[in-house]
């Protein structure tokens, strides 16, 4: 149980932010967090996040989705072949749809599931300090830094064009 | 990661605990028989007299329907054998014997059937054959379960369409046998 | 887009107009809602007493045994359609009109297929046993027919119905974050608190967010395609002259986004009127589905002519006397109907001076679900009555319980869709946010 | 039994009889799986009854006086099926739609229940217990006798012949000598004056169709009513048999298209009431032209007159036709025989004269018509005889009249004043079983037991009694009337000593111990007893009779048919095969039987040419207006061309006043405007005897009709074959490849086989499905949506024939266990599927009603129950322990009586072999009496079924869709000229 100190610097203008990120990233911070009332490429090309793993729930999914989709149809036809019309028990085309169909339930929910984890359970850094507006029109960014770097941090965000900072202590 | 195990787990178990529930559905059924206006005891006759089942249930083995014993076939045996006079406890309720036999007489003599209660019900919609059954060599118990044990008689299984299409699963002698005994056929119309 | 015209447009404008739809529902709200409660009940009512006297109550007879139960499923299964179209089909496109109805007609979505699911119930002979119609492990050791159309709908309805309520509720976890920090009531705190799913809007966030919103999108593309696909197999499967006939698939699916579209502009006229979103929902938005309309309206017109012309051309007595039927036979006056709502009424859409006429646009949208209504009608119940069988031919005629439960179902459908504006963001507050210009202190190069 | 009463419903007894409980639930119905609660021992059980085994009981059908012999099915006691007794000479094994329906005479929940009297305090009927009944019944006849006035008592029956006939005769002489009318609605007095004219025999013969192969038939229904249908139908199957590319011929002469013109080969469309003139114009011919097989003697005096040309002005009917047929008829075996319209005319005798002169000059006498083998209904009162027996209780000469199985006041015209009559009568005893218009006005009722709860024998002819034995114990507190006459018999003083025994059986036994010294001499009486209840009659041998034509035939005035009224519309009442004389008309099933060429059920309709209801503008369905000097009548139009343009015609048998809750208010009685006119010679009521008026004022309503396509559209599912393509045809067995592979069958592939050139669309096996499978009758309101039960429907065509005349198809269309069934890949819940016996099933418990089966199936024979059909008690004891009752929401269909093909299969098992051909009959099968329905086992080489569908003829309906159907047609065959 390490604790540091997290300031919150809170931003009217993209590109100021994008700055700020910069610079505190030359200062070697590493544990940033940006806030924005919508997606923006500029700020995720800045943060140069690896891409987001969901993907692979999404694919996972997929597949699952059909295997089962298929083992389905063809095990319960063949637990008690009846036969209809002149058809044959495990007829392939018909159990496609299926298979479809499962293929693409699967896949959204294991989707929605990927999503949860990542962005909620998985939390790389915590988040204490917030802000009401980023939701509607101001940007933030939170930075987690030793007790000793708060003024030089504070220091930045201010040159950078913060018109607020706040301060708390995070604990993880 | 407790999130993830609530997210993921809850949906999963309860999927399982369905299953479970499913298959278990056709597990017992009550072991409670109806009340009977004569408190017959199927243990006094087939179990310590040892009277064979097809006695009175005498066209099992030539019909669909084994039939019911008539009054006259009652009296066969009891117009004799007036019964002990002595207490006998039958499923909690203690009953003379002797009484009992007596009530017999008395509809006997009144020329009227016993309003028997039925114990094994069936659906209309299943047309069960015992002549192929018995003929096949299956024990009654098979099915009605231990009656020569009981005092009051119950459903011993819930013959519902899973018993039946399991025992024919297990008794069929070939792959086309089989597809007659799981024809739907062969006990709905 | 109009927005980026005039500049005098905030982020807390958006966020405060959308909010603002959620304040606490006027006499006007009430006024509709309640008649819609009203219907809904009326259409209770029918269904019980149907299951309790038997299905004769409906107007079914020997030969024709479905009706407007089923024309009502596949009518609202269509409607659905658009919804995920304009949510998801555009958004792959990146097309920008979208941004600012797709809320409103995923909801419509969502609600449709709630309302089609009921049917293919409420069409049951033996309505309290539906479930058997699910593959769930029995005692019987029995399990459903997987070949059969109506087994492929069960799957491809529940599916559609399941990824659509995701893809709806996903897309507004950030509009639903963004009201919780405006409103201040306790209640409505509380549960947008625990809707949002303690969303902060950080960039680690949006980064799954938006990865996860594309393939919802890319998921949803096929599978919108493939239920009414399914939907239609439902007849093209079977040997019904009218109805076994292979381009029924794209036709359906075509016809579906066509009536969609329509049912979209229905609703969002008024919407925009009411809660005065003319900035958000402008003319170029409908001049996008107008113009979406002509084409999809196009693909059926010439599913009609295919139809009609394939039949003649096999030169089966059994199929073209079913066309000659529907032309002339008894219910030709609901057959010309669908010709004009579907065929000539988009006519004026050809024109930029229709089309951006809001009257105009209303009037031709209402016409087309009149008509597509009609088109579904038409398959069903006329193929049926005039089948093989010379000795077996019949006319249906719709009842009373049916009308109730058609009402109800309308009903049904625009309950949810009152409370949706009522309590949900009906306009992405991101998403708009997203196509405004960004404030730069170097401002925008 | 006095407490039954207040119900009458025998139901203890009833439930004593069950025996066991699992059937019961047939009774109480239901596809529900809520069981049946109690179970009801037998006290002793019989011995005839083993509960699940069906026992069956030889008996006589008493629905028409026909006397066809049957064989009921019983199970724990309840009568449940009727079929056709194949030892039984009338109808060899055939049966017709009243004959099935007879269960619903027994079961008729508007049964009178027990007796009633007329109670003066209450001014109404009262139930009372037997012992006061027949009291009160002695008492009067005690009375009366002791008045003198015991010749005054009058008994008026329907047809019965042979022990009962004998004991209502003696009962009378016994009671102070009252007299004993025995009358039926359709009584042939013509053809026994004719008879007597021409041989001095006044009776009437047996016509032997099955041994003709050229029938022309002058307006004689003998496929619907005429005589002895049943035994015709046998005869025009055999007629009708294709053999080495040819097949025998039915020309029918009448003024309108009936059943029996329908499936005759030429339909000769005549002018009303000139038949006779035809008749003599052909035997012109044939004596002109020297074709002549028999001596035609004086009689060539007789016709000289009637030359082609001169006849065919008078009847419209082309001299090359008269001429045609007048080969035909000489060349081949052929007969003659009048009936219906057409000798019911006021010349009704001279036009049957003229029938048997063309029998006698071709020597059919004793070929194909025999007098040794005499039809009793000969025995019959006149009308004009019954017309007296009015007017003399009009003057009061009548104290007591005992109503025994007839309804005077509605099957006599108004114009006798028939009610008024009864009214005077003092005493009116009724023994009929139902409330009907004439035991309306009975003071004292006492049900008689029907004819399946009784005692008894019928001789329907000189050569064949047949024994009625009671099938089950009564239903209500009725009693046979055998029983009530001996024992109010025993309460007479006077007649005391003149019956040695007190109850019927004895009475029945006795009379039959002198039959069985004559059949089996030395015998002993029971083994004979046992052996004819099992054979359910006995046989005679005849002495083959010779006639002598008699030169009274000179006297004969050939004058035209005359008619009453100023109309200028020939006006036809013709019995309905439905209904008879009216007592089909309170039997649901007959009332939901389609009428075959309109198909409309429930209610009445008139018959209109469209040239005629064009003039007239009207159309199927709306309202009628029928005018005659008599009366008025108002019934819907059917329009077709089944019918000349200057007659309309208007079936008998419904309109009845009160007959119960099916019957009352339904369609309109054609006599009501009818003259009450008789045949000068022979005495016979003039059915044909009055033109009338018609107009409408436009009022529609729609004719409830089971189908409402006439033609079949060009689509060839009827078909039929020229005759003279016939040695060329081939089946075309080509087959479409298959995507999968085909199908086989280890032991059965079940098929039908079904002969369109037998099918005379009687409607038979539709009551025989209705009967075996336990199916609803709906209603009318129920049929106007389609919502009929029918398993199994007889599909009619019009269509037109090379000669653009009118030509019907009936088209027996039932589910046809596709090997390739569209029905079965759609059931979401597999509900429907094929199995390995070919059997397209259906497990009603299964389904959840989405009804796609239906919509998929081609032939659209699959019934939905949009409701829970109710069963009325105690039509529901009728239904069949071995059949689902089905509930609301579930399909269903006819899967070949899959119920008798597992019984056959279990009782095949039990002696390890498999079902051969003929062990079992499906129901509708049992019924054709005309033969045309094969079933069996295609895999069994040689069965009939595998023959015949590799029979030239043979087609698959609508082989185009691929459906691999299991039923084979055979093509109707045509003969383009006579």
């Amino acid at each position: 149980m390490k604790s540091d100190q997290g300031v919150l610097g809170i931003f009217t203008y993209l590109d100021t932010v994008t700055d700020a990120v910069k610079e505190l990233k030359n200062n070697g911070y590493e544990q940033l967090k940006v806030f924005s009332p919508f997606p923006n490429h500029e700020i995720e090309d800045v943060m140069e996040e690896s891409p987001s793993p969901v993907r692979y729930f999404t694919l996972f999914g997929g597949l699952l989705g059909a295997t089962c989709g298929f083992g389905f149809t063809v095990l319960t036809a063949m637990s008690w072949p009846i036969p209809v019309s002149a058809k044959p028990v495990v007829s392939i085309i018909p159990f496609m749809v299926i298979v479809f169909e499962l293929t693409i339930l699967f896949g959204a929910l294991s989707t929605l599931i990927g999503l949860l984890i990542n962005s909620f359970v998985r939390k790389r850094a915590p988040i204490t300090l917030y802000d009401p507006r980023f939701s509607d029109d101001k940007f933030g960014i939170m930075v987690v830094c030793p007790e000793d770097k708060i003024k030089n941090v504070e220091s930045i965000l201010k040159s950078r064009g913060a018109e607020e900072v706040k301060f708390d202590t995070v604990e993880y | 990661m407790g999130k993830l195990i609530k997210i993921i787990g809850i949906p999963l178990v309860s999927i399982l605990l369905l299953l479970i529930f499913f298959q278990q559905y056709n597990a017992q059924s009550n072991s409670k028989g109806p009340r009977q206006p004569v408190l017959f005891s199927h243990k006094i006759h087939a179990g310590d007299n040892q009277i064979p089942c097809e006695y009175c249930h005498s066209y099992a083995s030539i019909s669909r329907n084994p039939g019911i014993p008539s009054m006259q076939k009652c009296m066969g045996c009891h117009s004799q054998i007036a019964g002990r006079d002595v207490k006998y406890d039958i499923n909690g309720t203690t009953i003379n014997i002797k009484n009992e036999i007596q009530k017999v007489r008395d509809y006997w003599s009144k020329k009227q059937p016993i309003p028997w209660q039925k114990v094994t019900a069936m659906p209309e919609f299943v047309h069960f054959n015992h002549k192929r059954h018995i003929k096949r060599g299956f024990k009654c118990q098979t099915c009605h379960g231990q009656v020569q044990e009981m005092d009051v008689v119950y459903q011993a299984e819930k013959l519902n369409m899973g018993f039946c299409i399991s025992c024919h699963e297990q008794n069929a002698d070939n792959e086309q046998h089989l597809t007659r005994l799981k024809d739907c056929l062969t006990c709905h119309y | 887009m109009s927005q980026n015209e005039n500049n005098s447009f905030t982020y807390s404008q958006v966020t405060n107009d959308v909010v603002r739809m959620l304040e606490k529902p006027t006499y006007k709200w009430w006024a509709l809602f309640l008649p819609t409660l009203g219907f809904v009940g009326i259409g209770m009512v029918c269904f019980f007493y149907q299951v309790y006297t038997g299905l004769g109550v409906a107007g079914y007879r020997h030969p024709v045994f479905w009706g407007v139960y089923i024309t009502n499923f596949v009518f609202w299964v269509g409607i659905a359609h658009s919804g995920t179209l304009i949510s998801a089909i555009l958004y792959l496109f990146r097309a920008r009109f979208r941004m600012s109805i797709y809320r409103v007609s995923e909801a419509m979505t969502v609600f449709a297929v709630l309302t089609a699911g009921l049917f293919p119930i409420i069409h049951l002979g033996r309505a309290w046993n539906f479930y058997w119609l699910f593959p769930y492990p029995n005692q019987r050791e029995l399990w459903i027919n997987f070949k059969s159309p109506l087994v492929w709908d069960v799957f491809a309805v529940s599916t559609y119905l399941t990824v659509s309520s995701v893809f709806f509720f996903v897309g507004m976890i950030p509009d639903i974050a963004a009201v919780r920090d405006k409103v201040t009531a306790v209640p409505r705190k509380i549960i947008y608190t625990i809707l949002s799913l303690g969303w902060k809007g950080s960039h680690w966030e949006w980064l799954h967010y938006s990865r996860a919103y594309l393939y919802f999108a890319a998921l949803a593309t096929p599978l919108v395609l493939s239920v009414h696909s399914v939907v239609s197999w439902d007849f093209a499967m079977a040997n019904v002259p009218g109805w076994h006939s292979t381009i029924f698939a794209p036709y359906f699916v075509a016809g579906a986004i066509f009536s969609g579209l329509a049912m979209v502009i229905t609703l969002t006229i008024p919407l925009r009127k009411i809660f005065r979103l003319e900035n958000y929902i402008t003319m170029d938005n409908y001049d996008g589905m107008a113009k979406l309309i002509l084409f999809t309206g196009g693909i059926v017109t010439y599913s009609y002519a295919t139809e009609i012309l394939l039949s003649w051309y096999t030169g089966s007595p059994f199929e073209w006397g079913q066309t000659y039927y529907r032309m002339t036979g008894p219910y030709a006056p609901l057959f010309w109907t669908m010709i004009f709502c579907n065929v000539v009424a988009p006519i004026p859409l050809w024109f930029k001076k229709y089309r951006s006429n809001i009257k105009v646009l209303f009037i031709i949208s209402l016409l087309i679900n009149i008509g597509m209504w009609f088109e579904r009608f038409n398959i069903i119940t006329m193929s049926l009555s005039h089948e093989f069988e010379p000795g077996a031919w019949g006319i249906y005629k719709i009842s009373w319980v049916e009308a109730g439960i058609t009402a109800g179902s309308f009903a049904w459908f625009f309950m949810f869709f009152l409370i949706f504006i009522k309590t949900l963001p009906a306009v992405s507050i991101a998403e708009i946010k997203e196509i405004l210009p960004v404030p730069k202190k170097g401002g925008n190069k | 039994m006095s407490d039954d009463n207040k119900s009458g419903l025998k139901r203890r007894d009833f439930l004593k009889l069950l025996g066991v409980a699992g059937t019961t639930a047939a009774v109480t119905g239901g596809c529900s799986s809520e069981p049946v609660n109690q179970l009801i021992p037998y006290v002793i059980p019989p011995d005839k009854f083993i509960p699940g085994i069906p026992s069956y009981f030889a008996s006589t059908c008493r629905e028409c006086p026909a006397g066809c012999g049957l064989i009921v099915k019983n199970r724990e006691g309840r009568a449940i099926k009727v079929e056709g007794n194949p030892e039984a000479p009338v109808n060899m094994g055939g049966t017709c739609a009243r004959g099935q329906a007879s269960l619903q005479g027994l079961y008729n929940p508007d049964r009178i229940r027990s007796p009633l009297i007329y109670k003066e305090e209450t001014a109404r009927l009262a139930p009372v217990g037997w012992e006061k009944a027949e009291k009160a019944l002695s008492d009067k006849i005690s009375t009366l006798i002791e008045q003198g006035k015991g010749d005054r008592i009058v008994y008026l029956s329907n047809n019965v012949s042979g022990t009962f006939r004998d004991l209502v005769d003696k009962w009378l002489k016994a009671t102070g000598g009252g007299k004993h009318y025995s009358y039926e609605t359709f009584s042939h007095e013509p053809i026994r004056k004719a008879n007597e004219i021409l041989y001095g025999k006044d009776v009437i013969p047996s016509y032997r169709i099955e041994n003709a192969d050229f029938v022309l038939s002058f307006g004689a229904d003998f496929l619907e009513t005429w005589l002895s249908p049943v035994n015709f139908s046998k005869g025009f199957s055999k007629l009708h048999t294709v053999k080495n590319d040819t097949t025998g011929k039915v020309i029918q002469v009448e003024p309108r298209m009936s059943v029996t013109a329908a499936s005759a080969d030429k339909w000769v469309q005549i002018r009303p009431g000139t038949e006779m003139y035809l008749a003599l114009g052909i035997a012109n011919v044939i004596i002109n032209k020297g074709w002549a097989k028999a001596n035609a003697g004086l009689l060539a005096g007789v016709v000289s007159t009637y030359t082609p040309s001169k006849v065919s002005t008078i009847t419209d009917v082309p001299a090359e036709t008269i001429v045609q047929i007048a080969k035909g008829f000489s060349e081949n075996k052929s007969l003659a025989i009048g009936g219906g319209a057409a000798y019911t005319g006021s010349n009704a005798t001279q036009t049957q004269v003229a029938v048997n002169i063309l029998n006698h000059i071709v020597g059919n006498v004793g070929n194909t018509v025999d007098y040794s083998d005499i039809l009793m209904i000969s025995n019959l009162n006149s009308y004009q005889e019954i017309a007296e027996l009015v007017n003399k209780m009009n003057k009061g000469e009548v104290e007591m009249l005992i109503v025994h199985n007839t309804n005077p006041v509605f099957t006599l015209p108004p114009g006798l004043k028939v009610k008024e009559a009864i009214s005077k009568v003092t005493d009116v005893v009724s023994f009929s079983s139902f409330m009907d218009e004439t035991t309306e006005l009975a003071s004292l009722i006492m049900p008689d037991s029907t004819f399946l709860e009784s005692w008894g024998d019928y001789q329907p002819t000189q050569k064949y009694v047949g024994i009625i034995q009671p099938v089950m114990s009564p239903v209500f507190n009725t009693k046979q009337t055998g029983d009530v006459l001996l024992s109010v018999a025993g309460n007479i003083d006077s007649a005391k000593g003149s019956f040695e025994v007190d109850n019927y059986l004895d009475y029945l036994k006795n009379s039959w111990k002198k039959v069985a010294r004559y059949v089996s001499p030395g015998e002993n009486f029971d083994s004979f007893w046992k052996k004819t209840l099992e054979k359910g009659g006995v046989t005679f041998h005849l002495e083959p009779a010779q006639v002598e034509l008699s030169p009274s035939v000179m006297n004969v005035e050939f004058d035209e048919a005359g008619f009453a009224g100023n109309g200028d519309m020939y006006f036809i009442t013709y019995p309905s095969y439905r209904f008879y004389d009216g007592s089909g008309a309170n039997r649901p099933w007959l009332q939901e039987l389609p009428e075959a060429l309109s198909t409309s059920v429930w209610d009445s309709f008139v018959e209109i040419h469209p040239d005629t209801a064009k003039k007239l503008g009207v159309r199927t369905g709306t309202y009628v207006d029928i005018k005659t000097d008599q009366g008025s009548i108002r019934t819907q139009a059917f329009v077709y061309e089944g019918i000349r343009p200057d007659t309309i015609a208007v079936p008998f048998g419904l309109g009845h006043k009160s007959f119960g809750r099916y019957a009352e208010g339904r369609g309109v009685n054609p006599l009501d405007i009818l003259p009450a006119s008789s045949d000068s010679l022979s005495g016979g009521f003039t059915w044909f005897s009055t033109k009338a008026n018609i107009s409408s004022n436009g009022d529609y309503e729609l004719l409830v009709r089971i189908q409402y396509s006439e033609t079949q559209d060009d689509r060839e599912v009827a078909q039929a074959v020229n005759i003279k393509d016939l040695p060329a045809l081939e089946q075309d067995h080509e087959e479409p490849p298959e995507f999968y592979h085909e199908r086989e069958y280890p032991t059965y592939r079940w098929a039908m086989a079904i002969d369109l050139n037998k099918c005379t669309g009687c409607g038979a096996c539709v009551t025989a499905c209705f009967a075996e499978n336990n199916l609803p009758v709906v209603g009318k309101e129920q049929v106007a949506k389609r919502r009929e039960m029918h398993w199994l429907r007889i599909e009619r065509y019009f269509d037109k024939d090379t000669e653009g005349k009118l030509e019907t198809k009936f088209l027996p269309m039932l589910c046809q266990q596709c090997g390739n069934a569209p029905c079965e890949p759609v059931c979401p819940v597999y509900a429907t599927y094929h199995n390995q016996e070919g059997l397209n099933g259906m497990v009603y418990n299964r389904c959840v009603g989405t009804r796609y089966c239906s919509n998929n199936c081609t032939y659209k024979v699959r019934r939905f129950n949009w409701f829970t059909y109710k069963f009325p008690e105690p039509l529901n004891w009728q239904l069949n322990p071995d059949v689902t009752v089905r509930t609301k929401g579930v399909m269903e269909k006819c899967t070949f009586c899959v119920q008798r093909i597992k019984y056959a299969e279990d009782i095949a098992k039990d002696n390890n072999s498999i079902v051969k051909d003929g062990d079992m009959m499906t129901a509708c099968q049992q019924a054709c009496a005309t033969e045309a329905i094969t079933f069996g086992n295609l895999l069994e080489e040689g069965s009939m079924v595998n023959e015949l569908s590799k029979n030239k003829r043979g087609y698959k309906v609508l082989k185009e869709i691929n459906t691999k159907p299991a039923i084979t047609y055979l093509k109707k065959v045509k003969w383009d000229k006579v």
